[in-house]
């Protein structure tokens, strides 16, 4: 699974994206932000407060109690702010 | 016609309105990286691909609430400076109230549901532009 | 910054747009001559010194409800054709919905306000237009 | 006093403008244009239904019965379609 970050959370992981095979119990993205948190202090930092993390699941957003699934791609991110 | 443009270069309004007089009525809007609160620089962050899809998504929505004879959406990603423009919505339909009501929502949308980061520079200091529940809300009300 | 013009030439929207550039946001509204209905030509008639009063009037009115940079409104008279462009609105605001609803109050009410006689030509006959219902809706929610 | 015609108005005199001393009893626009329907065939047509007709004093846009005052200038149009 292909894993995704954008803005503050790209920078305090250090990576803008990194592949993963997360185990079974894994069914949710708040299940995925939790099982990556204790993977750098990078991720721990990035995931400190998951109520200020949005997600995309195959480019489509989505709430982190979704199901992750066959996911290809993942992307964890903060709220957007363009326009 | 939808026109989606996602771009380092920047925007054109002249030619993009040019594009949308397909109708009788074309609204605009246009936003620009503010000159006040110091703000130097800005930089556009976003999720290739994924933006857009996502503007495509906005245009087709609007399209498919108002009778529009053009939808267009540009952004313009990576570094800029003040005074320049970020992004230009654009409609056209044969129904004025139908043109200035899809570019409100279009703008309104674009700021909740497409994947864009800001991120300015002001003197010193750099750091990413938080979210806002004003514009939480000014596109809830649309659903 | 208020900016009034009634003129026979051809409105350019991108000037118009750019000197509209004096804060975040950018609204614009633009209005064609109809090319469907076989409409061949338009001809606008205004009353000289009035129409230029009641747009200016329109646009303090505008500045006085919303906080914009500016506000522009062109108004073009004379004969025309079709896809032409009739009118252009536009606003500046540091806030995206102040720009939006003061451009969509300033055509509303240009429209029941400001004293243009529309006269098409459709074929061989000549007609002048029939004020609109809708029109006069559409302005009232503004009061 | 001087009158401003406009759009069929205008085309249905055959005038554009024309000045007139209207006697003291004609105190509103109505009075206005009810005592200018006899003056032609013209004035008769245009005026023949006063709901139709707008009308500015002094180049403010004013009801059918708003007084005329020491009005310089009268302008009497049809609804207006600008835009």
């Amino acid at each position: 699974m292909k894993l995704l970050y954008f803005a503050w959370v790209r920078e305090r992981i250090g990576l803008p994206e990194e592949d993963v095979t997360p185990p079974a119990h894994v069914a949710t993205v708040a299940d995925l932000i939790a099982w990556l948190t204790p993977r750098s202090p990078g991720h721990a930092v990035a995931f400190v407060d998951p109520a200020r993390l949005r997600a995309a699941v195959d480019q489509a957003f989505v709430a982190l109690d979704a199901p992750i699934g066959e996911a290809h791609e993942v992307a964890i991110f903060p709220p957007v702010t363009g326009g | 016609m939808i026109r989606i443009l996602v771009s380092r270069e920047p925007i054109d309004p002249a030619a993009e309105m040019a594009a949308l007089e397909q109708g009788g009525a074309v609204a605009t809007f246009t936003g620009l990286v503010r000159a006040d609160d110091g703000v130097a620089t800005l930089e556009l962050e976003h999720y290739p691909g994924a933006t857009e899809a996502a503007l495509t998504r906005l245009a087709e929505d609007a399209t498919a609430r108002w009778p529009l004879a053009a939808a267009t959406i540009v952004h313009r990603v990576g570094p800029m400076t003040a005074g320049e423009r970020i992004v230009f919505v654009g409609t056209c339909s044969a129904h004025r109230q139908a043109a200035l009501e899809a570019c409100a929502f279009l703008i309104d949308r674009l700021k909740t549901d497409a994947p864009f980061w800001k991120r300015e520079t002001v003197g010193e200091k750099t750091r990413w532009v938080e979210a806002r529940a004003a514009d939480d809300d000014a596109a809830a009300r649309w659903r």
